[in-house]
């Protein structure tokens, strides 16, 4: 049984269009299905805006989906009793982007990483204290650290403290939120080193969201591309890399520049066509090199074409080869 | 600077800087400040020459009036000749209907015709009231409030006209007709030509009455020569102006008194000996001396200096304090150890030192005195409940509607059934009788009255039911180029600007 | 266990304000100011006279050895009345400004983070109060209660609160959106608790700006409802009131008008300078309108 | 835009709302406080029986809610009531005494627009030099001085000592008696100008130079202030970085750019202030004996009159709401991005 | 050799901060050929930002500067403002990281646009012509609209090629680009990169491109700088900066990237956190975090110094070809 399962989960919203505008309906995640064992890392890739975060925010139930189920160990969100859902809001987790956001810069680093404790368990001070020195060490950290404030710890360090209070409820699964994007590129290896290892040793599911193929590649087991609130690809991910089937997933790969000049590859020249009028249907109609009349009908559905391998493309299924 | 212009060729003009605006320029309603407007407007039966004691009374607008023996029917012979500034020529009916509508609209001073029963036009010139009840009825005409006479220009709807006379539109005998009004601050005069009194001689011509309510401002208006006349000034101005070359200070009685009323219902002050007592600690002379600088006297009971009335011999209180701890010891406080309140009227300079002055006495006798200062509302308002929930003691001024001891002693101290002016709560029938009967002879028996009045008056002092403070001076400042000012005191605050004349 | 260690923001303010030479001087304004109220009975020459007690014999004398601010029209020295006065405009300046932030920023707070039908209608009330001319509705306000101090301190906090409800609110609309309130939501903190242990250190900083600026338009504002006789009632060496009182004396004794107008132009010039200092500091977003007295 | 058209009505209907709280509060502090209004009708010396007629006159017999009906049907009507001592319709008096604080409140927010821009954009581009402190000082000071001593000073200095203006109010004695002003708009400058009473304008200038002078000091300090936090504020834009490095002339820059940027909330700050001072300005005019609506006020609160205070605080009001209305709409036509978003 | 057309030599930038004195960039060294795309990458807070506003002259009123920068021949250095107002825009100009924040909100592209033009070629008659023309160089097609248009009715994307085509309005013969793309996604970061070649390209611009992305590094530049901490510590072709690396850092870098590794595998890392720049480390500031590290390396500064021919190291032990 999957840990949890998203059943055609979607999250709309309505946006006024300028001062005096009319309101306008923004499909920010449209009908996405999806599931992930315990102990494997599901990563989320797309790009700004196309819906990630609000799928974490489905996830944690800090935000009501518009429709469709999340079932957590085979039970249904929406039907569970109170007391299941605190076990729940224990067994989910999240760490943010930017660590300097997300922690209260006017608590101390014991607060921060007490809140989650002192939230659900009656806990005595010296229990308390252990439990905190416990969780420092686990990430990388010692007691000196704990009562200093955000900013006098560096954002690596930042990065861990937010991942230490992540862990504090012995969760389930954790879900990253570009984890690494506001770090250096030393910081991120070391991060992302923390990260395998705490898995390995608590057995966590991780759901790693990021606009970075190469650090979701690292890290991740399986794969979901995301374009403008939908998926259009997904599968484990040497097969996504390695066999890219939707053109945005191979567009990512090829406008991803890897820092390999032996592989330079001239960027494809994807000719904008003026495809204004290419509205409904498929989602990426609009920066499609490959744009079919069927595409303007339909909204193509996610087709399994390998083993765990989906896309939802007409191109790739049964698109002329040009 | 400016003074390149050209003066039209006017014989005399004159700036009158007032200490307030005129709100209601109805003569049959105004009852503020308005006279000193109405009264260059329109005129009355009857007009009062306080200057002259002995026959106050002066034939105005009629020209002789007699009245039955039992005093309930009064008869006027009006002048003839006089016109309205319609044009019009006065007669008995305009006499008539313009009383007539004072009494029927009932506001402002309305009520001094109270015993009014009937007006008869006996013939154009000749004009017949019948009373319900005797009355001064030729005192009553000279009132300087709601006795102009007004002509038939008025309209004859009671409202409409309010708001007719409120565009700076008049219907007097008057001197004078206003050339431009402008609400709240300013009012121009000019002559009215065919003046039943003529133009010869020297007369002011045009007018310009300001309202200035800073004293400042006054002070300066006066210094600079942009105003003739004002009044009012703080009297720790006085000195300097004197020494003034261009201008003269002029005091005259004014008929107005600043009394202190105190609650004989509330605890403490019932008691006639801690009033006796309070009334013995009240520094006089340092209010007279210091706060008004010889600008007023202190008063002999409740009827003021100069007014018909008022007896030069009349008991007076003292400032005394050895006297005052003797009546609290006899009373059972000899430390004092008790708190009174006392309120004042909100912006009133005078109340405001009169009041710190007496709390720094108060407290030499162990008194505290809690000073609250009220708006007019307020303080009426708090007045006017459960005397025994009220102040102690309340400072205000009284004045004259027009000149009678009754006005004061009724309306301060007659019981009433529903408290509106006697903040002593002073319920005494003797007293209530004494002036009642006086009031009645008054119009006949003269003589007879006043006596009766100062018996009642010995009484309010006997049993203190008021500090008795001042009898204010009515300050006038005037410029010495203004000749033949001399001040009216029946006539509030008023410039009779037909009479005097400006050099230029 | 709790050591105290300043946030960074705190460093940097105290820093950038010992930098700041009118903000130094304006804190030592206000600090004199403070001392010189709370210790006014003792360093005063006649704290009697302070007090209201007259010298009937000694008016209007001239600023001297003795009165260094000269007499009043009861004979009382200003300097001693003007001290006194101290104690009472920054008990107002601290009343209005305390009443109205407690009233208006848990209000703010709320309204902001909860959103919805509790935003809806707490921000209609606000809207409705801050379209009131505020001193306009002051002193109606006064005028109806009637005339005093208390009165004048409770119209002016009424009239004030929404200011606050609405920088508050807008504070928690920003920093609602922070990931360390999300963070703090999906542990499960209860809505109340993020308010009080989140929202609100976070969001004090303008609001204690404001409320410096504050301090200095509510002692005018006072100040200015005693001028025309709405606020404090004498004797109480009230600055506005002896402004008032001394009106009329302005060409003749100057002395008595001009030295508690002046303290009222210091204390006042003082908290805006501060608060403009800690303003540019802090946060050079914030701004609002209105409020002349 | 359609949808221009609804934001206007949903802001109108926000005004109406706001507008009709105002005069249900007014309405009911004067009908909470003791007090008696048929008192001040009639006057303090009146009889039992006129007090009577006045109570049923003001219909003060009625219950509650029907006198609050009335007052409210009387408002539609533009009916203020009556003020208690003059017997005048409230509205009538506000109209007579309005135009002489717009003369004052006009000229005083135009000076300050300009003092205050040429102030706070030239502190802007002179940060932290003694240029910036010394406008910061005037500035804050603008909006920290009591404006009622501040008049005192002024008269003190400019009539007390130098002599150059006069005391207080529109105009000389002699003007009025010999040279007075044709009234058209209600502006005596104006007024003077049009009718070319030379003489008149010179002494109308002469007077209401003081007053317009202290009453401009608040927005000076106000618009100074805003000018110049916006100014520094957009300076500090990467806009501002992008136009430099690429080399737009420092005066576009400063001048244009930077300027219109930083100009806008200036603009509302002062027709708030405007829009404050129309009823906010009492103290000034009281002071410089200046006849307009604060005098009005004032003598109104001083006096009781109630319906007249209540008159001013509904059409204070009303003017404020309006005001902010016509704001709120100027502001989002002149900052696209509120527009456009 | 052909004179470069911008050296930047020994170049250091310190600000006062209530704080104390921060050491900003240290001697800092790097020429721009013609023609070329050169970029400067590190880590976030290493120097970028502040050498490209020292080239450019628009650094905050609280820094010191030191060093000399040539620029077509000329110290900038030591230029008037005055003379500077003609020397931005017209012959070097400057793209942000930001494009939204770019734009002036408050007026329309075109007008933007045409007072670039007006400010920078006073002799240009019809600026709106010149404008549309600008426009369409920089893809747009529909220049007539993108002209009345306010930035916020703009995608990011398209603002950033508005703010190009403001900054080729004075022809210059550099343009420095702020990281241009980090506000943008992959595919819009794809054809901002490629207008930039185009422009190279067209207007014979030399680019100095800053970034933190190594990846684009290897996609576009014909040179690259990387910076650590204020100091330059290799400069090379792009080849020999990735195959043939000669610094620590550069090393550490680059093997510490996720791409090419695969799951499970710990990654390497670097030890050490940054220093402040309130008190760097004496000598090379690398050397507290470097493997390499010896005495030498906390006494003196290494000079940044070629070992081939166009491939500069700064250190005082660098790598040899095999590690
Ligand atoms: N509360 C909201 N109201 C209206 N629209 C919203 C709201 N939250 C998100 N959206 C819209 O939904 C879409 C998806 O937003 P989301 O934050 O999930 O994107 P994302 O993939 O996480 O982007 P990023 O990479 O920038 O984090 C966006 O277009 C956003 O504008
Ligand atoms: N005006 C300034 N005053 C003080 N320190 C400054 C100032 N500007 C920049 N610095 C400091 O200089 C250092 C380098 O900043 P710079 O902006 O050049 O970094 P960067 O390499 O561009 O980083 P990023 O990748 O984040 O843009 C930083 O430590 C920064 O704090
Ligand atoms: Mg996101
Ligand atoms: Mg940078």
């Amino acid at each position: 049984m999957p840990l949890i399962e998203a059943k055609n989960v979607s999250k709309h919203y309505y946006k006024r269009k300028g001062f005096f505008g009319k309101k306008e309906l923004i499909k920010a995640v449209d009908n996405v299905s999806f599931s992930i064992e315990k102990g494997t890392t599901l990563g989320l890739v797309g790009e700004t805006g196309c819906g990630k975060t609000t799928l974490a925010k489905c996830l944690l139930r800090l935000i009501n989906p518009t429709s469709g189920a999340i079932l957590f160990k085979g039970k249904d969100l929406s039907k569970m009793k109170s007391e299941e859902l605190d076990d729940y809001h224990r067994s989910v987790q999240i760490v943010f982007q930017n660590p300097f956001t997300s922690l209260n810069p006017r608590m101390t680093i014991r607060n921060i990483i007490s809140e989650p404790i002192i939230t659900h368990k009656k806990i005595n001070k010296t229990e308390l204290e252990t439990e905190l020195v416990r969780l420092l060490k686990v990430v990388g950290l010692n007691e000196t650290h704990l009562s200093r404030y955000p900013h006098e710890l560096s954002g690596g360090q930042n990065q861990r403290v937010a991942i230490a209070r992540a862990i504090a409820l012995n969760p389930e699964l954790i879900i990253l939120d570009e984890p690494t994007s506001a770090l250096d590129v030393s910081v991120q290896a070391t991060i992302l080193n923390l990260l395998n290892e705490l898995q390995k040793q608590f057995n966590l599911s991780y759901i790693f969201i990021s606009h970075d193929l190469g650090v979701v590649r690292f890290i991740s087991d399986y794969i979901i591309v995301m374009y403008s609130g939908k998926f259009v690809e997904m599968g484990p991910s040497e097969d996504i890399l390695g066999q890219p089937l939707h053109p945005y997933t191979k567009m990512l790969l090829l406008a991803l520049p890897l820092p390999d000049p032996k592989k330079k590859i001239e960027l494809i020249q994807h000719q904008m066509k003026a495809l204004e009028d290419w509205r409904g249907g498929c989602v990426f109609l609009q920066k499609c090199p490959y744009g079919m009349e069927l595409c303007k009908k339909e909204e193509p559905e996610m087709v399994e074409v390998r083993e765990k391998h989906f896309v939802a493309c007409y191109y790739t299924i049964k698109g002329d080869r040009r | 600077y400016y003074t390149q212009y050209s003066i039209p060729n006017l014989k005399s003009s004159l700036v009158y800087a007032y200490v307030s605006d005129f709100p209601d320029l109805d003569p049959s309603i105004a009852f503020e400040d308005e006279q000193v407007i109405l009264a260059n407007m329109y005129e009355a039966l009857v007009f009062y020459n306080a200057s002259n004691t002995n026959n106050p009374l002066t034939p105005w607008l009629a020209t002789s009036w007699s009245h039955s023996p039992d005093g309930l029917e009064w008869t006027f012979n009006l002048r003839k000749g006089v016109l309205f500034h319609d044009g019009s020529e006065l007669k008995a009916s305009s006499v008539k209907s313009a009383i007539e509508r004072t009494i029927r609209m009932g506001l402002g001073a309305a009520y001094i015709w109270d015993a009014v029963k009937e007006i008869q036009a006996v013939d154009d010139y000749t004009v017949k009231f019948v009373l319900d009840y005797p009355a001064p009825l030729a005192q009553i005409a000279s009132s300087q409030y709601g006795a102009w006479i007004t002509g038939p220009s008025t309209p004859s709807n009671d409202t409409q006209a309010t708001e007719w006379f409120n565009q700076g539109k008049d219907s007097g005998t008057g001197p004078y007709m206003i050339e431009k009004y402008e609400a709240g601050f300013q009012v121009v005069l000019a002559k009215f030509d065919k003046y039943w009194k003529g133009w010869s001689g020297n007369h002011v011509e045009k007018v310009l009455v300001k309202s200035v309510r800073d004293p400042t401002a006054r002070l300066q208006a006066i210094k600079a020569g942009e105003a003739d006349i004002t009044l009012d000034l703080p009297v720790d101005y006085l000195e300097e102006l004197k020494t003034n070359e261009n201008v003269r200070i002029i005091s005259v009685p004014s008929y107005r008194n600043l009394l202190g009323m105190i609650n004989t219902k509330q605890a403490y002050t019932d008691n006639v000996l801690i009033r006796q007592a309070i009334s013995y600690a009240f520094p006089y002379d340092a209010v007279v001396k210091n706060v008004m600088q010889e600008y007023a006297t202190q008063s002999r009971g409740p009827i003021p200096v100069g007014m018909l009335g008022h007896f030069e011999d009349l008991t007076q209180y003292t400032y005394n304090l050895e006297k005052a701890k003797q009546l609290l010891s006899q009373a059972g406080y000899p430390n004092g150890g008790f708190t009174l309140t006392l309120t004042y009227t909100s912006g009133d300079e005078l109340e405001k030192q009169v009041a710190e002055l007496y709390k720094a006495e108060l407290e030499k006798l162990g008194i505290t005195l809690e000073i609250k200062e009220m708006t007019t509302k307020a303080k009426y308002a708090l007045a006017r409940g459960d005397p025994t929930q009220a102040q102690h003691i309340l400072l205000f001024y009284w004045w004259p509607t027009y000149i009678t001891p009754y006005d004061f002693l009724y309306s301060l101290f007659h019981t009433e059934k529903k408290v509106i002016f006697n903040f002593a709560y002073y319920y005494n029938s003797t007293y209530d009788d004494l002036i009642d009967t006086a009031s009645q002879l008054e119009g006949t028996d003269l003589n007879k009255a006043l006596q009766l009045y100062r018996q009642a008056q010995e009484q309010v002092v006997e049993d203190a039911t008021s500090l008795f403070i001042l009898d204010m001076d009515t300050i006038m400042i005037a410029n010495k180029k203004v000749h033949n000012f001399n001040p009216n005191s029946a006539y509030t605050e008023v410039v009779f600007f037909y009479d005097v004349w400006v050099e230029a | 266990m709790n050591k105290l260690t300043l946030s960074k923001e705190t460093k940097i303010t105290l820093k950038l304000i010992k930098r700041d030479k009118l903000a130094m001087l304006s804190l030592l304004i206000i600090t004199f100011f403070i001392i010189v109220s709370i210790f006014a009975p003792f360093i005063v020459p006649y704290p009697s006279q302070g007090e209201g007690l007259p010298v009937p014999e000694k008016r209007f004398l001239p600023p001297s050895f003795e009165n260094p601010f000269g007499t009043d029209y009861l004979g009382r020295d200003v300097l001693s009345r003007v001290i006194f006065g101290a104690r009472i405009s920054l008990f107002v300046g601290i009343f209005v400004v305390c009443v109205a932030i407690i009233i208006g920023v848990p209000l703010g707070l709320i309204a902001g983070y909860f959103g919805g039908k509790v935003d809806d209608v707490l921000m209609r009330i606000t809207d409705v109060f801050l379209s009131f001319p505020s001193l306009l509705f002051a002193i109606a306000l006064v005028a109806t209660l009637g005339p005093g101090l208390f009165n004048a301190m409770i119209s002016l906090s009424i009239t004030w609160w929404p200011w606050y409800a609405r920088l508050a609110r807008a504070q928690a609309v920003t920093i609602k959106e922070q990931p360390y309130i999300l963070a703090s939501q999906v542990i499960g903190v209860k809505g109340l608790t993020i308010v009080f242990r989140h929202l609100l250190p976070n969001a004090l900083t303008p609001i204690i700006v404001q409320g410096t600026m504050d301090m200095s338009s509510a002692i005018l504002a006072e100040a200015g409802l005693s001028f025309i006789g709405l606020g404090a009632q004498a004797p109480s060496p009230e600055w506005g009131l002896m402004v008032s009182t001394g009106r009329i004396y302005l060409l003749n004794y100057w002395w008595f008008p001009v030295f508690p107008g002046l303290a009222i132009f210091l204390v006042a010039l003082a908290f805006n300078l501060f608060g403009d200092s800690l303003r540019d500091v802090l946060d050079p977003k914030s701004r609002k309108a209105g409020g002349q007295m | 835009m359609a949808s221009f058209k609804t934001y206007l009505i949903k802001r109108i209907i926000l005004a109406l709302v706001v507008i009709y709280f105002v005069i249900t509060i007014t309405f009911i502090l004067s009908h909470v406080v003791p007090s008696d209004p048929a008192e001040l009708y009639v006057g303090p010396k009146a009889t039992a029986e006129q007090r009577e007629k006045a109570i049923k006159e003001l219909g003060l017999n009625q219950p509650i809610y029907i006198q609050y009906l009335r007052y409210f049907q009387n408002l539609v009507n533009g009916d203020l009531g009556k003020s208690l001592r003059a017997h005048t319709p409230v509205l009538h008096d506000i109209l007579t005494y309005l135009p002489a604080t717009l003369e004052i409140v006009v000229l005083a927010n135009i000076v300050a627009l300009i003092v205050g821009v040429a102030f706070g954009s030239y502190s802007a581009l002179k940060k932290d030099m003694l240029a910036d402190h010394l406008i910061r000082i005037v500035s804050v000071g603008g909006v920290s001085i009591p404006s009622f001593w501040f008049a005192l000073i002024t008269q003190l200095v400019f009539f007390g000592i130098l002599g150059i203006f006069p005391l207080d109010s529109r105009l000389s004695s002699d003007i009025q008696l010999f040279n007075p002003i044709h009234t058209i708009t209600g502006f005596y400058t104006i007024d003077a100008l049009i009718t070319g009473n030379i003489v008149a304008l010179v002494d109308s200038v002469r007077h209401i130079i003081l007053p317009a002078f202290v009453l401009a000091t608040y927005p000076i300090g106000l618009v100074t202030r805003m000018v110049r936090s916006m100014m520094v504020e957009v300076l500090n834009e990467n806009y501002i970085r992008f136009a430099k490095a690429n080399g737009f002339k420092d005066n576009l820059i400063y001048y244009k750019y930077a300027l219109k940027n930083a100009l806008t909330p200036a603009l509302m700050a002062l027709g708030l202030s405007f829009a404050y001072s129309i009823t906010g300005a009492f103290l000034v005019e009281v002071i410089f004996s200046w006849p307009g609506l604060g005098t009005y006020t004032v003598n109104a609160i001083l006096e009781n009159d109630y319906p007249a205070i209540l008159g001013v605080t509904i059409f204070g009001t009303i003017f404020y709401v309006f005001i902010n209305l016509f704001l709120d709409i100027l502001q989002a036509y002149l900052d696209p991005r509120v527009r456009l978003q | 050799m052909v004179e470069p057309i911008l050296s930047v030599e020994k170049l250091d930038v310190s600000f006062s901060t209530f704080e104390g004195l921060a050491h900003v960039l240290s001697k800092v060294t790097f020429k721009i050929n013609h023609k070329e795309v050169f970029a400067l990458v590190g880590e976030t807070g290493c120097g970028k930002t502040v050498t490209a506003l020292s080239i450019i002259k628009l650094l905050p009123r609280n820094s010191y500067v030191q060093g000399r920068i040539i620029f077509n021949g000329r110290n900038i250095l030591e230029l008037k403002e005055s003379d500077m107002v003609e020397v931005r825009g017209k012959s070097m100009a400057m793209i942000l990281q930001d494009p939204s924040s770019s734009l002036n909100p408050m007026f329309k592209v075109g007008e933007q646009l045409c007072d670039a033009i007006t400010s920078n070629d006073p002799n240009i008659k019809e600026p709106k012509r010149y404008a549309l023309e600008l426009l369409s160089k920089v893809g747009f097609k529909d220049t007539e609209r993108v002209f009345n248009s306010y930035p916020n009715e703009l995608s990011g994307g398209m603002q950033q090629r508005v703010a190009i085509s403001i900054s080729l309005t004075g022809k210059p013969t550099l343009l420095i680009a702020d990281e241009p793309t980090t506000a943008l996604d992959v595919l819009t970061q794809a054809q901002i990169i490629q207008l930039l070649k185009q422009v190279r390209d067209t207007y014979s611009t030399s680019v100095l491109l800053i970034t933190h992305n190594l990846g684009l590094v290897a996609t576009l530049c014909d040179r690259v700088g990387i910076m650590y901490f204020g100091q330059v510590v290799e400069i090379g072709p792009t080849y020999d900066l990735f195959y043939n690396t000669k610094h620590p850092y550069t090393k550490g870098l680059l093997q510490s990237l996720p791409y090419n590794k695969l799951k499970n595998q710990t990654l390497p890392t670097i030890p050490g956190d940054l220093p402040s720049p309130l008190s760097p480390p004496s000598g090379c500031r690398f050397y507290p975090r470097c493997p390499r590290s010896n005495e030498s390396c906390s006494k003196d500064v290494p000079e940044i110094l070629p070992i081939t021919d166009k491939h500069y190291v700064a250190c005082f032990n660098p790598l040899s070809g095999d590690e």
